[in-house]
């Protein structure tokens, strides 16, 4: 199972790049987990998570092919 | 089913006053139309530390925005008796002190406009992925964040 | 004693778009500006019984007009942190679908252009001499009234 | 004594006219009085009156030179 994860804004400098893919994460959270795990200065970023472009606020259980946007406080206008 | 139909906000660099010019134009041969009530946003050349905004690059989750964008219009179009709303958002580098958001709503009367552009406004800032990344005069940049 | 100065705000006939566009224009000079706030009067080929309004003819005591416009800007500057504001208003005849009002609020952050915009347009409509005669398309006329 | 009397909007139809000067008005009911006696019409009309450009609420002193403009409802922008 792979997801395809996107990253914006500040993010994008963190990870050197604006979107990668990730096999074997069950849920949001385990994205997150495994993300800052990978690049602890995550940690330190405020972001927003959204499955498919839907806001998540809890954990969201996702399945093979979805998106997980990776999305720091917005800034347009 | 109403099919869904995505219009695209985003246009490269700034919103030239020509461009504008030619929207409320093309508003004239709409003669139910009294009252128009426009935003724009420009870019500030803040003072950063030692240094000032020379200018801002955007970028957004285009695709999300967009769907976004629809929502928020169906939402207006249902709350407020507007006849037409237009958004256009820069992507790319917009330098200081050109457009970098147009809004444009349109109305028989003129609170209808007026409250449909604030409210839009408020929207676009609080829920659109759109990212600026303020470029300094010295090259250094910083991320914007919305209050 | 500080110097009254009076601005003229009357323009003969509709005001054109590439006029507006030539004012948004100048004011990307003000890098210190971040918002504009825009208001249009566009005049309604409004059905009156069989006809329909072909045009609004335009008059004003003038003299008054400007007088009271001075003292509604003063006002407004007072209350709201704006940077620039403009208004200007047709005399003689606007045909249906052009405009006859545009108001233009400036400021840094965009709450006070935008209420700015609003309290203007309210006194302008309330408070200045100025008449609008309703021509039909049969050559008759009927004297609008505001609400 | 003689005041200028300005006319606007529909009044310029019953007048025929859009100024003309009084004489002999000592304020601004003597105005309205005189007036509605001449033209009738005037009777049936919303308007205000202002005196050198500032609006009366109640009755104002005239003095010569003054001017007296009636004003119907205003249908600006």
């Amino acid at each position: 199972m792979k997801v395809e994860i996107l990253l914006f804004g500040r993010l994008t400098e963190i990870f050197g790049v604006t979107h990668l893919l990730l096999a074997d994460v069950a849920d949001t959270d385990a994205v997150r987990n495994r993300l800052e795990e990978q690049f602890p200065a995550l940690k330190q970023v405020k972001y927003q998570v959204a499955a498919d472009q839907l806001i998540i606020h809890g954990n969201k259980q996702l399945t093979d092919g979805m998106t997980v946007a990776l999305m720091p406080p917005f800034s347009g206008g | 089913m109403k099919e869904k139909k995505l219009k695209n906000i985003f246009i490269n660099g700034a919103v030239s006053a020509q461009f504008i010019a030619e929207s409320i134009q093309k508003h004239q041969h709409n003669t139910t139309i009294g009252a128009h009530s426009i935003f724009l946003g420009q870019v500030r050349a803040d003072q950063i530390g030692e240094e000032k905004v020379a200018g801002i690059n955007y970028t957004a989750y285009e695709e999300m925005a967009l769907n976004k964008m629809y929502e928020i219009r169906e939402a207006i179009f249902e709350k407020y008796p507007v006849i037409c709303l237009h958004v256009h958002h820069s992507l790319g580098l917009v330098p200081a002190g050109e457009v970098c958001l147009f809004v444009f709503c349109s109305s028989v009367h003129r609170k209808a406009a007026m409250e449909a552009c604030d409210e839009l406004v408020e929207r676009i800032k609080a829920e659109l992925p759109i990212w600026g990344k303020e470029i300094l005069t010295n090259a250094a940049h910083q991320w914007k964040e919305n209050k």
